[in-house]
């Protein structure tokens, strides 16, 4: 798409979604059958898939802490995510965005439950279409879950960006290419916030409201993760800390 | 596995069983789901038991090998992602990934399967390059013929994609032949066809052979340390090219 | 450091001290030299307390990126090496040291501080490449925010060596805006700015903000794994903002 | 060369060999100070040189196995030894020719005799003309008799081809570029296949007959293999595995 | 600079020295707070920073040496050191030097007080004029000391070069990169020779000359060396090993 | 090497005698085979003593380096496979063999014995690439000097192959100067020639010296970490330039 005169008008976007209406979301739950917990999570164009070992021995042992489990975290896009073919294999954005997405769900993990061994979360996208690290984080979330990790909260990601000087959630590709912001972001279900990402450019009000926003888009796609898993686990979930 | 259910599995053969109920020149169920990925420019998933891969086509223009200058090129990549396996491991490519997109990339090209020469834009400094990548997501056995199917099946329904480089209208990728890998396990004597991930941890050795529209043999791999004898790998060749044309009957028509 | 020495700082905070007897949202001694390598084209010693690190940059003709044939392109690197730390070892940067050069790289990217458009030469041919490499020589905390200031400070020194590949006359680089990255702590609820090496290793978190000339956000980053509230994040930006003016004000007037 | 109207005529082939003839061999038993074990081989215009280290310690040690020896294969081409000077280390086609030359040989090696060791095969391609993992098979197997390794038999290779419709014995370069199909085998004395790759195009009936080709080439080999040891070791040999 | 007619004329050279004059020199003992010991080194338009760590723990475990530490020196040049921008990294000129540094200063400490340890080299090239390696082992030698390491000397370096068939000390940039010859030499305080490499052309004669010419332009660096440390540590080394 | 066999030859020396009966300043027998590999445009198999290699020279068009506009290119590369010894390891060159490798480089390019001029094909443009590659197939000690006649053997009987790239008739490689690397070790104050393995485990320190025709000195490298005196160095250069003569005498006559 070359670029577009506007990529909002009278308040719809290109796409058809209102300023604050997040891309349609659909979930599997243990899709894998090798990993311990899996989920499959399309987030408009985006597809991705997480799969999560462990608890499990660490490998090399010099990794391994005494007092609390290892969260590794693998961010990775497949050669025919995007439309110039990836090389595969990690580069700097992928290593940048595991790092921060596993710093994104390390705090719900109860780590301290499993010394001397390692959670493995490994996020493979299928398909990209801006976003892809806020629809890996709520995978992961998931998949995490599904492997019967101890958590605290699920953690749910959405951006907030900014096209021709309107704050919009969630960002698809085009808009992405050339809006003026972008902004990831993830929380828990107390609404503390895990991952944090701005770039581009955002008066100090604009940034308030726009955290507030992606807020809101967070809760409600937790509301969907609750409800995916509840359809998976019915029983076990009552009165769980996943609630 | 553990070494019980090895012996359990190895019992269960000796009495002509598969722990899973099928006959030994029985495959697993299979569907493919084609053009699943629109970023790419043909893409298939695959499912055989609980084996489970998506490969994905990318093609754009680039420079031909120079003693090929009018002949398009074809790379295929395959790897095995820590995700599909707990025995699988981040990093470069190591050998039996290697074997595989090689296994699966000879198919293809000694098939003849994509018609190269359609694929030069100008002799001697632009054709098509096809990367065809295996993205492999759950290892239950057997991602040999998985990669394979999938490969075939992508390019099936893979365009040129012209107009985005301004080189005019897309057009299919030019197919000539259906090239379909199978492979059989030999355990202990007994030859068993597309083997779950429990038989190929038993078995001492696979044979993969690929075949083509006309029932010729395109490419074969023998894999792992047991020896054949003449008789099983003709054994091997004769099922797998039925097989073949099975599987291409019911899968990969144009 | 040892348990007992963090919980010395600890508890100092909790009675409103910080080791060194600053205030909570007080910078260390700042002191920056520019001009001093010869051989870039622009550069910058910067030491922050204990911290101390030098900035080169290197300009040279190149290719531009396809999707933007008449931008100039800024490419930042940062080595975490091991003269500068006894935790820090020789090999391809890890993690850390990526995310600090992205983040400085946005700070600026984002921020519109360079001219991109200016720095073409031939549109979709040739392009000034901007090198900016930060070379962290001791490690004494908050190594974000020298490497932003000495980034800065390098580029506003910083000549495009025109003469030297026959296009011209030497010209500075074009300058549009003076981003600056502010990073605070979070230590057990209270907010720090400019954390010593002793602080970041008590810290559950970081937040980066870079600001511009007008006072708006253009690159934030949270760095560690203890969650932030709305509250701390918000106060944390306006107190970088005011900082940031400050030391825009003190070291970087063009 | 450019590609040749016919590459056999009247039986006979462009190098003046029959159809099912192979290329002269040369066999040194013995080359190498260093190594355990070793044998330089030509094959036509291949060289290649085999040294044997071991049964000697594992490193790293995670890589010992704890009832038999670990055998390791590294083959690899001089960058001097092809037509377009090779960049030196190891590329995907040498990685997977030292997977099948290794499992073309583990099946006599009486590996379970030093657990926690290692047997190491090192192959160096001095110069190629088609046919060097074959003749890097055959130079590993003497080698390793050399080196005094325990094995169930010698392992001998060779290919066969397709060119103009003909089935033929150890294609040479010219041969493989514009030939039809290349299949490379290697046996044990007993005729088991512990090699078999193809590629190209071959009937059903063409395969099977192929296969016997393949067979007696090795046979043929595996004489001159046991006659340059026997040349080396006239006394241990008789009556010996090896013969 | 293009290639000027002649480096030297009259006995004076382009930059103003007389042949046997050493370019100015600047050290600064204790420049970094984290390293054990360090030394900033100004030598001409050279800029070059080292630091020690040590004797501290080896990694990994099988680089230790039960009897004696290692010494590890790993010479580096910024990217911006230089003209054209290096890649960053080590490629295969700084592994050289690295190497022939690490054996300069070897001899001169006393490795076998630390056992199962390391002993840490670090130079990092700021600034980039022709004759780092000598700065950096100048640089090297005094950060030995300054962190404590006891030793037998210091090691002082300079090259000798020869331009316009004259023999000079110490080339510069242009002087290398149009000269006939450039020789890096090291030594202990009593003159041994614990570095030495050439290359270009010299006859029997000039060699022996420039050698000569090289050691005395070591003894002068030594007399700096001893008197940065003197300024430095004025109490500690009176009668010690250093002077 | 056991202590006891290092003892054994440190008493042998000190009574002024070699494990095979050489003077000190007696090379081993050397045996030079060139034209050993038909694929390369120059090649030589040599032997000194037990230390057996291959230099092959391949020869391509390529593009000059920036700053050299008007000359070729020579590249030494040297490898330690681990068929050559039980101590080397597969992998990436190590510092000895890098350190090996441009040894024998520097030996040849500064006795200026290539004349690089006459490798221009087309100014800035094309130029002849020489690739010299050292394949080291047994290590019995000073493959300094084994490297450095076999890369000057393959160079003598090089050709550049211009045919095969349609730039005329094929040629000799243009030869100037025929350098010759003589390599010393020192044990104990005792100066010897063409170390074997055994000598150079206990040997603290090499000495390379590489001269020309003329009996200038070239290039030269100390490899070791014990000193040398003045003396002791002045010694080897004049006996490495001796028996580089002989050596030049007998084999490398062109």
């Amino acid at each position: 798409m070359n670029k577009p005169e506007n990529l909002i008008e009278n308040g719809i976007r290109l796409d058809g979604r209102k300023p604050d209406e997040l891309r349609p979301i659909k979930i599997e739950v243990g899709v894998l059958n090798r990993a311990d917990g899996s989920c499959y999570f399309e987030f408009g164009g985006n597809k991705v898939i997480a799969a999560v070992y462990g608890p499990r021995e660490v490998h090399p042992r010099h990794m391994q802490k005494s007092t609390s489990a290892v969260v590794r975290y693998r961010y990775n896009m497949a050669s025919f995510s995007v439309e110039e073919r990836k090389r595969p294999g990690p580069d700097r954005r992928s290593i940048e965005i595991s790092k921060v997405s596993r710093e994104a769900l390390e705090p719900v993990i109860f780590q301290e439950y499993f010394p001397r061994s390692a959670i493995d979360i490994f996020v493979e996208v299928l398909q990209a279409d801006a976003g892809t690290r806020t629809a890996g984080i709520n995978a992961a979330s998931i998949a995490l879950a599904d492997a019967g990790i101890p958590m605290k909260s699920l953690v749910s990601s959405c951006a907030v960006g900014k096209i021709n000087d309107t704050l919009v959630l969630d960002l698809n590709k085009d808009e992405d290419n050339y809006g003026q912001a972008d902004m990831p972001v993830a929380i828990t279900k107390d609404g503390n916030i895990t991952l944090l990402q701005m770039d581009g450019h955002l008066s100090r009000d604009e940034f308030r409201e726009a955290l507030e926003m992606a807020l809101k888009g967070c809760e409600a796609i937790y509301e969907m993760q609750k409800a995916a898993l509840m359809e998976k686990y019915p029983a076990q979930l009552e009165g769980d800390v996943i609630e | 596995m553990a070494e019980l259910h090895k012996d359990y599995i190895y019992n269960l053969m000796v009495k002509g069983e598969r722990e899973d109920g099928r006959a030994f020149d029985q495959c697993r169920e299979i569907t493919i789901e084609t053009n699943v990925i629109n970023k790419a420019e043909g893409s298939a998933r695959v499912k055989i038991g609980e084996t489970h891969l998506v490969v994905g086509v990318k093609i754009q223009p680039g420079t031909p090998f120079p003693d090929t200058p009018d002949q398009g090129v074809i790379i295929t990549n395959l790897e095995l992602i820590p995700l599909a396996s707990p025995v699988f491991e981040a990093g470069p490519p190591r050998e039996d990934a290697i074997e595989l997109a090689r296994v699966v990339d000879r198919g293809i090209r000694e098939s003849g399967a994509v018609d190269l020469s359609k694929l030069c834009i100008t002799e001697g400094e632009k054709v098509w390059m096809v990367f065809i990548d295996v993205h492999v997501l759950d290892d239950g056995g057997n991602i040999m013929d998985a990669a394979s199917l999938g490969a075939t099946a992508a390019l099936l329904t893979s365009k040129l994609p012209a107009k985005r480089y301004d080189l005019g209208e897309d057009s299919p990728v030019p197919i000539r032949d259906i090239p379909v890998a199978v492979t059989a396990v030999e355990v202990g004597g007994t030859i068993m066809l597309d083997p779950s991930l429990n038989e190929e941890s038993i078995a001492g050795t696979k044979l993969t052979v690929t075949s083509n529209q006309n029932g010729d043999i395109s490419a074969m791999q023998k894999s792992g340390t047991h020896p054949l004898t003449s008789e099983q790998i003709n054994y091997i060749v004769d099922i797998a090219i039925e097989k073949a044309k099975e599987l291409r009957e019911k899968f990969l028509v144009i």
